[in-house]
């Protein structure tokens, strides 16, 4: 099987043979991956042996490694290609979900607006907390779903942002 | 010893959640005192619960319609027979009516008397309090006075001088002043300000400390007039007034500034007859002179640091005063063994602003070995709801030096796996980094405006990302070969239960 | 400081597993230095191979066949270009030959030098050694004596003694003797049973010590001369020779038997120019007279109490050590603070004469809070196998006195859920609430002769018994309920995904 | 349902009834019992709030409260009146399996030996430690399976034991 594995915007080309060996942007290399216990992993290569939790929900991959957390996406090839064409590979959503429950406090930009990666759009509050929601991409905001005042549910779709050509 | 009377503990309410109510629990156990958990709906599987011998339900998720409720927690102590109630932090902990009406039912309240939490509880009857025993307070003016009698008590003062509105809030009102010359201006800007914001325009101004440091002291005191203090913490280290790590002893503290600050500390907690263990909050600047900010009147958050470097049971020494005992220790600690430094691990996206972070913990597995506590309320399958605070555990290491405590710090951190939420261990793992905090330069604004996540982190190699994407594509590729495997089902000849047990071996 | 040459440690591979494995790779990352963990078959999942920052398979589950194979060990380290190698405790860690080959290849052996090993390692060259620099032994006699100079002998030692064959074992030759008259007749008969088991006669006889302690002492050399030692451990709680139970200090030593027994056992260790750390095990009567018995050339499992009651860290003291570096300390330690207990917690049952038990830990959830350490080298889903000891924990609990760090100790093993081995927490929560420990009563024979499970167990009670009962019919009746569901898949109306995710929802 | 649990020799009659309450030896009970991870359970009764971790294998249910292991067997009306035909119910079983892996040292009875409660039956080499294997009832050694200097699997059976009349 080949898969196309993107990390930190960096592109593995993945293979996985027949013998369970690798080849990795086209080196081969000999790996030794554990399920120690629900998500816990052990992967031993070349000696170097690393423990990482591994959870997989809508598509991406998440991995700690040490205290620092990863996302990855696997794309098989039909998923590449389904990717390539909708143009989405590799491109961060501009979709603002809630993160948890809770109120909208403030909303800070309307349709049309173009906003800058980092502007603070949304003001949540939460768990005792007043709570800045920031664009995660620079461009337009095609949408906002909610308004001040009301109450929103865990990832409820709150703004979307339509990246700048 | 003065005639006090002695009363009995055998059961012991703990009127929290979390890991204060698994503290407090642990503690009377060590006692052989029994306890009493009370939950919310959505605490029912909560640690506390399950570790407590009896445990009450109170109601729903809301606090105020459980944790906060003083009637349903005092019908849950009479119903199980408790005869104490410990508050923990927060929640009703520093409510002064609830304290009264424990007393008033014949149970014993572990924490200070009504009086000394209300005095303490307001600010300005704390500051008087506290100024008759000679506590130094910020400087500043009294509300009510005329711009020339302010603009003369700024120039004795010195500037740089903060204008606040009495009825301030928000920030409205609010006014940095550096100069003399400014200071008139200002002081209109700011009056119309709050005029306009509050429909009160009175201000006044305290001096602005700049570079300052919080540093407590941890207070004891039992009912046979021993007051004494136990060291001092370090808690600079904050966000949006959120301390986030804290230790002791602080490397600012020298044994003449330890030896003043805990004179003023024990001032200020006999200023209101204080009983039980509490905490002297200060600010102190750059040239070691410390001002009085609050008391909190209850156990802290940051007590581990206290009791690891000077060996002593806070919590313990909490219930043995409320039984009229005399305290273990009559003289103050003036020598830390050793350095401890907490960091507390908090549900919040270091790298999306600190968002808080909901969900089911997935996998809690905890650093162990030596020089290492972990006080956590959590498990591998428990929930975080929005209901409650973030913090989900915290992580205290010592060393026989502040290095050594850093070190098995970061080692810990690195050990400490939590998966499900969203966690700040990459922040901590980042300030262990930092030079500013490996040397011990840091304010309270520190963090805030001078630590991102970006500086001190450095990038992952090639090769732990290859390592790490390595790791993905086989975990998708597994799951996907058992996806495949699932959705043929008829390929098996296998019983149901043992295709089962076969699926579950498969997924360990 | 001597010319001695500074070495640096950059890499080290621990050539163990189990918690001493843990512990040594948690004493490296504290000191910023990398790990290499060696592996057989059976331990790729153990925790020190996922801990470690390199792992290197070494060979197949026997000892003999990977732990024990210096070839293979060496050419691990060689590979990974570790430049030390600490050897535990088992193993290899006593083998002068392995230290030799280690040190031959240019590594840096953390532990004692070959000679040291080997002296102290044979009984015989061990008792002149220490005699030598006066260290006091079990009064007796030499082997290949006379019987009228071995009657001699025994009147001037006192009553009872021990005859014992020189090529003895197994108890065979072995008398004990109450007083001169039986001496004669005892002798004959030892002699021919002896001659016919293992073809030599010859005899020698010991002072019987009746009602000893097993008291040991830490020590700690460097190469620079200096000799200290840690205080003393309290051993006394064995079964079988296998140490169960320690505590630092013992309630037996007062200081003039520390400060007597301490410079005893650094006599002992100088006598063979012993660097790093060691034990000098003794025997000590109810009149305090103290006798070596051995010196363990190595870390002890019991280390952890020596470093909770004396703020040190004994792995990285041996790290330091082996640098070349001086110790950190130069004066012996003389007054512990507050006190320890370490429980070993093996996979045996205590209910079954302690027959090891081996299978999958399904679930091992250890204490934490206050005063609670844990060391050990297993996790939930971890295999314990019948090819290595059956210790899979040690629990250690501290407090200000013995009786806190007891009471510590009962909540703790309260707290510790290891399902899915048989383990002896239930034996030792009825040693800690047996009178004689409690006491601390007790001498090496105590558990074996005078302890029983059932003598301190109280039967539980008919509410404790009804609790019980309803679980195991709540969880039975559940589980029957599902596989009544599971035999029929027919009724299932969803995707097979969805099914077995709601299986998993009921599962949790 | 109505099922009979043998504890410690004791016998609960205990009916879960429709409404999820119980009756025990006739005494309605409320109870709360969930299932917090793999094999750990919180039971709340009255208050008094037990953590338990509960294992079931071969018809024995295992259960550990506070450090403390009890077993039990839990029998519907079926295996009930299956058991009482068969004469097994709350009689401990003379089978002495091999509780690990180990080699067979010594073998102290033979067949026909009648044997008490407790005696040393065989020693059984394993863990670098010699174990003795007693036995679990007296009366009479039925079958002896194995012989000194073999190796065994956990689990083997190894003697059986007919209990006296």
């Amino acid at each position: 099987m080949k898969y196309t594995t993107i990390i930190n915007n960096k592109t593995f080309e993945i293979e996985i043979q027949r013998d369970g060996s690798l080849l990795v942007n086209d080196k081969v290399i000999h790996v030794d991956f554990l399920n120690l216990d629900t998500s816990l992993y052990s992967l031993i290569i070349d000696n170097r042996s690393i423990e990482l939790a591994i959870d997989e929900t809508d598509g991406i991959t998440e991995l700690l490694v040490n205290g620092r957390l990863f996302e990855a996406q696997v794309l098989d090839e039909r998923a590449l290609f389904m990717a390539n064409r909708r143009g989405t590979l590799g491109v961060s959503s501009g979709e603002i979900k809630s993160p948890m429950p809770g109120l909208i406090v403030e909303v800070r930009i309307g349709a049309g607006d173009t906003v800058a990666e980092g502007d603070t759009v949304i003001i949540l509050e939460s768990m005792k907390m007043q709570n800045e929601l920031k664009a995660p991409i620079s461009g337009t905001i095609s949408e906002v779903a909610v308004k001040a005042g009301q109450t929103v549910e865990k990832n409820t779709s709150l703004v979307t942002i339509t990246p700048d050509e | 010893m003065t005639d006090v009377q002695q009363r009995n503990i055998t059961k012991v309410l703990i009127a929290n959640r979390g890991e204060i109510a698994m503290r407090i629990i642990r503690a009377c156990r060590d006692l052989g005192i029994g306890t009493v958990g009370v939950y919310s709906d959505v605490d029912r599987t909560a640690l506390h619960v399950r570790y407590a011998d009896e445990a009450v339900h109170i109601g729903p998720p809301q606090p105020r319609d459980s944790y906060l409720r003083m009637d349903k927690i005092i019908e849950a102590a009479r119903r199980t027979g408790a005869d104490a109630i410990h508050p923990g932090y927060g929640f009703l902990a520093e409510n002064a009516d609830f304290a009264q009406q424990v007393t008033d039912e014949g149970l014993i309240f572990i924490g200070p008397g009504p009086a000394a939490i209300s005095q303490m509880g307001d600010k300005q009857s704390a500051r008087e309090a506290v100024r008759r025993n000679g506590v130094p307070l910020i400087p500043g003016t009294e509300a009510g006075l005329h711009d020339d009698d302010v603009i003369a008590a700024a120039e004795k003062i010195g500037f740089p001088v903060m204008v606040k509105a009495v009825a301030g809030g928000g920030g409205k009102g609010m006014r940095v002043v550096n100069d003399l010359e400014s200071l008139p201006n200002a002081l209109k800007a700011a009056r119309s300000e709050a005029e306009s914001a509050f429909g009160n325009g009175d201000v006044y101004i305290e001096k602005m400390l700049v570079g300052a440091r919080h540093i407590e002291f941890q207070i004891l005191a039992d009912m046979h007039g021993n007051t004494i203090h136990v060291g001092e913490r370090e808690c600079s280290i904050q966000r949006r007034n959120q301390k986030l790590v804290e230790e002791s002893p602080s490397v600012f503290v020298d044994e003449d500034l330890r030896e003043r600050m805990g004179k003023m500390a024990i001032a200020a907690a006999e200023s209101v007859n204080y009983v039980n263990a509490g905490t002297i909050e200060c600010l102190v600047d750059k040239d070691k002179n410390f001002y009085f900010l609050e008391m909190n009147t209850r156990l802290q958050v940051e007590h581990p640091v206290t009791e690891l470097v000077h060996g002593i049971d806070l919590a313990k020494e909490q219930i043995r005063i409320a039984r009229g005992r005399p305290m273990t220790y009559t003289e103050s600690f003036l020598k830390p063994r050793g350095w401890a430094i907490e960091c507390r691990i908090n549900a919040e996206d270091p790298y999306n602003n600190f968002v808080p972070s909901t969900g089911k913990i997935n996998v809690f597995s905890s650093p162990k070995g030596p020089g290492v506590r972990v006080d956590s309320g959590v498990y591998s399958g428990s929930e975080i709801s929005p209901y409650y605070d973030s913090m989900i555990a915290k992580l205290i290491t010592t060393g026989d030096t502040r290095q050594e405590a850093l070190l098995r710090m970061r080692r810990a951190l690195d050990e400490f796996v939590i998966m499900g939420v969203k966690h700040n261990i990459p922040f901590h793992i980042n300030l262990m980094n930092s030079v500013s905090f490996i040397a011990g330069q840091f304010d309270t604004r520190w963090v805030e405006e001078r630590f991102t996540m970006g500086t001190y982190e450095s990038g992952p190699t090639e090769e732990d990302l290859e390592l790490v994407a390595i790791a993905a594509t086989l975990h998708s590729h597994r799951r996907r070969q058992l996806a495949a495997q699932v959705v043929a089902p008829a390929a098996r000849d296998t019983s149901n239960w043992k295709w089962l047990s076969r699926w579950e071996r498969i997924r360990r």
